[in-house]
């Protein structure tokens, strides 16, 4: 394995010297090596110091917060209040066919690589920098790519389910009922409210964060057809300052999603897994959509797909 | 009178430029963890990277101001251009064109041997080929239409003497066609 | 009595002519790649009478360095003399040293297949690196070390019009005074100092 | 170049006519902006372009391209109707400067600035500048010679310092500044068609002269020529050469030029880049001698029978260089010779083998003078050194004889030991000028860095203006008057050029009779050395002091006349400033100039075309294109063009436009926005080569060889048009039609 990585390092680090100006092929003379390039310091006080004072005032010791704190609440949840178990017994319905499930761990996978190594970039010191943390942010690249792939079919496959209804305030109001130990019937339909604002965020903050990382890694592009009356190495810095910003929301509602599916449901790992859900769990959890699809009679077609499992 | 005293400060500048680098030598050398004061560093501190090298004095080619190169030679390769920073006219200046001259020798872009065209396909030819085929051909087209068939263009990339040899090249070949850039 | 050094670039506007030779002079001595910019020279309201000028920038060897404050993983470390330099084999490419930079002199190498970034290069005030003196991996990462050999940086002492001056604050502040002087304009602080020495 | 670059630092106004030194020669600049510093000396350019020199100007003037002559009459007209000229010099230094003064006349400042284009207001203002703080400079390049009346502005220029009495003084002068390295060198070599080595002409003493020198017969260097007549006649130019293969117009020899030989000339640095291309496509044979991939063979589609013979970089030969302020510089040899390349020299020597003439080729080298003749004195010779000996040994006329290697070599040691604002030597230099500029009589001469300067002793670079015409013309006194003494000189006033016959009358000498018979005819052949070692005895330099011509009986025009440009945006004027009628045998090729004019060019060809450099290439921007660090920084040919005029025909910045010419020619480019240029003109950069009308010629360089940058050569579209005298292409004046691509 470390081989490997070795090469992939070597990949990385060494992947071709810069290429020369090939005849005629006039090397982009806008943005950062233009007249802007000048034009641009007085306005360093705008973004440039707000990054400045961000960078070394606040991103390590946010972030640093929000990877203790969150976890921490978490763990007390778990052991004040601890998960919730719902019987497999029943039947299962299929509520993620496979072309959803596929997209989901496409992008999960995406986030496994993105949330870790992008705390490897801001905590780069801690690691000694160099060629491990290079990696990290490479990775970090690869990650984002996974993602950028499926962030538009993600988005469109679950649009219409995740628009707010009138049941998710309620929702709100019990906190998705999880401060308390006993079982409920809770108001959501097949996404609750706290999935819908995942998917909001994760979504539409996460496009963002790949048009800001986008701009960031490419750093010289042409914009000066887009009339945006900033310079180019201000929306730079914007970009930055957004995409940490976005970033640490992400952070925590990843962690939150992640102890949901792991720790707070169980099973619910299994259920994006096969894509089937228990008939208690929706009964309970998703009570709105139990009742619809047992209204609409689709329960039978849903439970035909998915074998019921075996009692242990 | 002021203005004298201010060339005359700029050639102290210079000066001290060259004291201040070498004492931010002794930083070069213990690097971070050097004492806070700064020292004159030493004969010894003062390495060079290319020991032994020579240094040739010569004149940038690109040019009629005549700024002085100074190219270090290590083991017959051009290793790196240095300033002349005491040649009379330009006092180490150059432009862009100037301090890139090492790139005339350095560019992968030099033609390495005589090449000829044979069908619209240039072909590697070597020297004696090359010239037995243009002299002949340059013999016959003279015997054919006399030495006025031939137009020789020198150039100002010629050395003087260079220059003068070639317009007694011309002469001795028999005509006055010669020309060089002057003429524009 | 301890003297201390503080070395300073200044580009001098009245003179700066925009040959562009600092930055071929930085090119050709450090060997850099096609495309990166150690220096660069900018003209504004080019061919706007009377308004036209042009600057030679790169890194300005800030105190209290912004890059140096942002890098994640620390690469940067400041001289006594106050050349700032950073260590390449700990630079991640990460690129906030360009976003906090008031001058744009990161500069960042590009693989051609895939566009990644490699390791921020910049101006080292022809100080070499953190690598062995004279090594040739100094030589490779990060150019000549003629500070060692008790030179003057390239661009500088090129500059076709000494418009380009390098040394301790003190001496180019001097140089900068005189030339004011001589000109019968009061002395202006030179591009950028503002920014870069509070 | 008459002063040199550090002198520049004394003058106090310094004006530019059609040049661009912050681009083409940035550390020439350096002197100037010194200057400015030190001096506070007024930085007035007169350019149709406002470029970077003139972005540090104190006064920049707008000229229409090719109207320099009104521009300096306007500030004659001033000059002489304030009374700020220099009467006293004018009077014992110039000849018929009244001529000029009643021209001048003529000119008021409304009449020029309808013809310049330059508001009143500033003509007033640049001529009280220049001529109120003095000593001024004059530089000029090829802004001012790029033209069909090139020479005449040449002249004009010096006029206007004769007038102000700026020549012949520390900060003043007529200062060319020349394009390459060593093109004043090359030049004074006479690399050029009509005349030998030394501007000894073509004449037969000169030849003679030269075959004596050479040690060959002159009768079998005549039976080298196709008939003695053709010894004496001009050649073919640079300009033109290809009317010799096309025969176009007429030519004036008896067969077509079949064979070109090219070492070192950038192809595309001259007008008319189609036709020169298609002469290459009719050659018989194209040998082309070069570092680098010369466009030469490259934009030609000629299939067989070109041949590029690998040539050193001037890094790999050794000799000497001469600069624009004629001084000489030692250029040592760096390193060996790369890959299979060969010098200049050999490839000179190898052919002159194969040609049967190599004896007689390099006999030169081997000669010295013995009792005033120059005999053989040894079997072999060492290059460069021997050569350089040769040259010192010859070349009279522009005073090369101090100019030995050992000399040379001294220098380029010691270099340090030269001041920058003098050129002084000093410590073991003391008493020597650096790179000993040209005039340098003798090999113990300091050299002169300021030409026709009076007021220092000859043995420290004085002298007046040469007497090569003659004492008198039309009962008129040609040489200097009473109060022209160069200081330190026993011989009062002016005096003729130095022969054997009046040497003792001059100078008041005796001469032994044994010396006399060694002595050559004049100062310009005596080889025995003796005419200039009596002459800088009486403290005189040998060829005379006269006074300067402002009227020159040999030239088409005795005084610069205005001659509007052959393609002029102004037709109107060209009927009242026709130019010439046309020249039949010019350099053996007709050349039109009325013929071209009489038609209204303008109606068509709306936009004034003028072309010049950018500072990261030089000429035909040959080796700099092969630089990757240059040509990244400029690495496609573009037209600079005013957005006012730009958006008139629909083009945005970056879109690519056709460049039209009125011969029929285009180039496709790029525009590029920029206010430097006025909306009725246009600016080409002439550096590019490689991209023929629209057609990339990149498959024919050889495999690995193409430049960095490739592009349409700005020449292609440059005007028909040539100067009277010297045949200089008019590229700086022309007319064209754009359009979008």
């Amino acid at each position: 394995m470390k081989k490997f990585l070795l090469i992939c390092l070597n990949v990385f680090l060494y992947a071709g010297v810069v290429p020369l100006v090939e005849p005629n092929q006039a090397p982009s003379k806008g943005g950062l090596i233009s007249p802007e390039l000048i034009e641009a310091i007085p306005h360093w006080h705008k973004y440039g110091e707000l990054f400045l004072y961000l960078q070394t005032h606040w991103v390590k010791l946010i972030f640093l917060i929000v990877l203790i704190a969150v976890p921490s609440v978490f763990l007390i949840h778990y052991l004040i209040i601890g998960p919730k178990i719902f019987s497999h017994k029943g039947r299962n319905f299929l509520i993620f066919p496979s072309w959803q499930r596929i997209i989901h761990w496409i992008a999960a996978a995406g986030w496994i690589l993105l949330v870790p190594t992008g705390f490897i970039v801001i905590y780069g010191a801690f690691f000694g920098g160099g060629p491990f943390v290079r990696f990290a942010r490479y990775l970090h690249v690869i990650g984002a790519v996974l993602f950028a792939i499926v962030v538009l079919p993600m988005t469109i496959m679950w649009l219409k389910d995740m628009l707010p209804r009138l049941w998710d305030i309620k929702w709100m109001m019990i906190l998705g009922g999880y401060l308390v130990k006993r079982k409920q019937e809770i108001p959501a339909h097949k996404f609750n409210a706290g999935q819908k604002m995942w998917y909001w965020f994760a979504m539409f903050g996460g496009i963002i964060m790949i048009i800001t990382g986008v701009m960031m890694y490419f750093q010289n592009f042409d914009l000066s057809k887009w009339h945006l009356g900033l310079f180019q190495i201000d929306l730079l810095r914007l970009a930055v300052i957004i995409h940490l910003t976005l970033a640490l929301i992400l952070v925590a509602l990843f962690f939150t999603h992640l102890y949901m599916s792991l720790f707070a449901i169980k099973g619910s790992l299994d259920s994006m897994i096969s894509g089937c859900k228990s008939e208690e769990e929706l009964k309970y959890l998703h009570s709105i959509f139990y009742k619809e699809i047992i209204k609409k009679g689709e329960d039978k077609e849903l439970s035909e797909k998915c074998p019921p499992l075996k009692e242990d | 009178m002021s203005s004298l005293k201010e060339l005359e400060k700029v050639k102290v500048g210079r000066r001290s430029f060259l004291k201040m680098a070498a004492l931010s030598t002794a930083l070069g050398a213990t690097g971070l963890n050097a004492a806070p004061a700064v020292r004159e560093a030493t004969c010894d501190e003062l390495k060079d990277p290319y020991p032994g090298s020579k240094k040739v004095k010569t004149i940038c080619t690109t040019c009629s101001v005549g700024c002085g190169i100074i190219a270090e030679v290590y083991n017959g390769v051009w290793v790196r251009q240095e300033v002349a920073q005491d040649h009379p006219i330009s006092h180490g200046s150059h432009c862009c064109k100037g301090i890139d001259s090492i790139d005339t020798v350095r560019t992968a872009k030099r033609v390495k041997h005589p090449l000829k065209k044979v069908n619209g396909k240039w072909q590697r030819i070597s020297w004696d080929q090359a010239v037995n085929e243009i002299s002949e051909k340059m013999l016959e087209l003279r015997k054919k239409h006399g030495p006025d068939a031939a137009m020789f263009l020198g150039s100002a990339k010629m050395g003087t003497e260079q220059a003068y040899y070639f317009r007694k090249f011309a002469a001795m070949w028999g005509t006055n066609n010669i020309d060089h850039q002057a003429r524009i | 009595m301890y003297e201390y050094a503080r070395m300073k670039f200044y580009c001098d506007e009245d003179r700066c002519i925009d040959c562009h030779g600092c930055e071929v002079a930085c090119s050709d001595a450090n060997e850099l790649p096609v495309g990166i910019h150690r220096r660069k020279v900018i003209t504004l309201n080019e061919g706007i009478e009377g308004k036209e000028f042009s600057v030679s920038i790169a890194c300005m060897h800030c105190t209290d360095a912004p890059c140096f404050q942002v890098c994640p993983v620390e690469c940067f470390y400041i001289r006594e003399d106050g050349i700032v330099l950073h260590d390449k084999d700990k630079c991640i490419g990460c690129g906030y040293c360009l976003y906090a930079c008031p001058f744009g002199a990161p500069q960042f190498p590009r693989d051609g297949a895939f566009g990644i970034r490699g390791v921020m290069d910049k101006c080292t005030m022809c100080a070499g690196g953190p690598a062995p003196t004279f090594s040739i991996k100094e030589r490779e990462l990060y150019g000549q070390n003629r500070i060692a050999e008790g030179k003057v940086p390239m661009c500088a002492a090129i500059c076709s019009t000494n418009a380009l001056i390098v040394g301790d604050a003190a001496h180019v502040a001097a140089i900068k005074r005189a030339r004011d002087a001589a000109k019968g304009k009061g002395a202006m602080t030179p591009y950028g100092w503002d920014q870069a020495y509070k | 170049m008459t002063n040199h670059l550090g002198d520049i630092q004394n003058s106090k106004a310094i004006i530019i006519f059609g040049a661009n030194p912050a681009v083409n020669h940035p550390v020439g600049f350096k002197h100037i902006l010194k200057a400015k510093e030190r001096n506070n000396a007024v930085l007035i350019v007169v350019d149709p372009r406002y470029t970077k020199t003139a972005a540090k100007a104190d006064l920049y003037v707008r000229i229409r391209p090719g109207t320099d002559i009104p521009f300096m009459y306007g500030m004659l007209h001033l000059i002489f109707k304030y009374g700020w000229e220099d009467e006293e010099y004018i009077k014992n230094r110039v000849f018929r400067m009244d001529y000029i003064k009643k021209e001048a006349k003529k000119w008021t400042p409304e009449k020029v600035a309808d013809v310049t284009g330059v508001p009143t207001d500033v003509l007033i203002q640049v001529t009280r500048a220049y001529a109120s703080n003095k000593p001024g400079t004059l530089l000029w390049a090829m802004g001012l010679t790029q033209h069909s009346i090139g020479s005449s502005n040449t002249r004009m220029a010096p006029i206007l310092q004769l007038a102000l009495g700026n020549m012949g003084k520390f900060g003043g002068g007529c200062n060319i500044l020349r394009g390459h390295d060593n093109v004043q060198g090359a030049t004074d070599m006479c690399c050029l068609s009509h005349s030998l080595p030394g501007y000894y002409g073509l004449s037969e003493g000169s030849w003679k002269y030269f075959a004596h020198n050479w040690g060959v017969d002159f009768k079998w260097l005549q039976n080298r020529f196709a008939t003695p007549k053709m010894m004496h006649t001009k050649g073919f130019t640079l300009s033109k050469w290809w009317q010799g293969v096309l025969q176009e117009e007429k030519i004036y020899q008896p067969t077509p030029i079949k064979a070109l030989w090219v070492q070192g000339n950038g192809i595309t640095s001259v007008a008319q880049t189609a036709k020169v291309q298609q002469a290459l496509d009719k050659l018989d044979l194209l040998v082309v001698a070069e570092p680098f991939a010369n466009e030469a063979a490259v934009i030609t589609n000629k299939t067989d029978n070109v041949y590029i013979l690998p040539t050193t970089t001037q890094f790999e030969d050794e000799g000497s260089v001469t600069a624009t302020n004629r001084t000489a510089q030692w250029r040592s040899k760096v390193i060996d010779p790369l890959y299979e390349s060969k010098t200049d020299e050999e490839i000179m020597f190898t052919f002159a083998k194969k040609f049967g003439f190599y004896d007689e080729f390099v006999r030169g080298m081997m000669m010295g003078v013995r009792n005033g003749k120059a005999v053989k004195v040894k079997d072999t010779f060492k290059w460069p050194e021997d050569a350089t000996r040769e040259i010192a040994r010859i070349i009279k006329t522009i005073g090369l004889t101090g100019w030995t290697p050992e000399r040379l070599k001294k220098h380029q040691e010691n270099w340090h030991m030269f001041d920058e604002v003098t050129l002084k030597g000093i410590g073991p230099m003391k008493g020597e000028y650096y790179g000993l500029p040209w005039p340098c009589w003798t090999e113990y001469h300091s050299g002169s860095p300021v030409l026709y300067n009076i007021g220092i002793p000859v043995m420290e670079g004085g002298m007046g203006f040469r007497a090569r015409f003659g004492t008198e013309y039309e009962g008129e006194n040609l040489l200097a008057g009473p109060f022209a003494t160069i200081k330190g000189a026993k011989v009062k006033g002016g005096y003729p050029e130095l022969t054997k016959e009046n040497i003792e009358k001059v100078l008041g000498i005796k001469i032994p009779a044994r010396e006399k018979a060694i002595m050559g005819k004049n100062w310009k052949v005596d080889l025995s050395g003796l005419i200039a070692k009596y002459a800088l005895q009486a403290g005189v330099a040998p060829y005379g002091n006269a006074k300067a011509r402002a009227y020159v009986w040999t030239f088409p025009d005795k005084i610069p006349m205005h001659r509007e440009p052959l393609h002029t945006p102004r037709y109107d004027l060209a009927k009242i400033y026709p130019t010439y009628p046309d020249k039949k045998d010019q350099y053996r090729v007709d050349t039109k100039f009325i013929s071209i004019q009489k038609k209204d060019w303008a109606k068509d060809f709306p936009i004034i075309l003028t072309t010049g450099r950018l500072v990261m290439y030089s000429g035909a921007g040959l080796i700099e294109r092969n630089s990757k660090y240059l040509a990244a920084l400029e690495p496609e040919m573009f037209a600079d063009i005013n957005p006012a005029l730009a958006y008139k025909y629909g083009i945005r910045d970056g879109d690519m436009i056709w460049i039209h010419s009125p011969e029929g020619a285009k180039i496709k480019v790029k525009a590029r926005f920029t206010y430097s240029v006025s909306p009725d003109r246009i600016f080409l950069p002439f550096h590019f080569a490689g991209i023929m009308e629209g057609k990339n010629m990149s498959k024919n360089y050889p495999e690995g060889l193409i430049p960095y940058a490739i592009g349409e050569s700005g020449n292609t579209v440059a005007n028909y048009g040539y100067d009277i005298v010297t045949q200089i292409p008019e590229t700086k004046a022309g007319l064209v039609r754009i359009e979008k691509a």
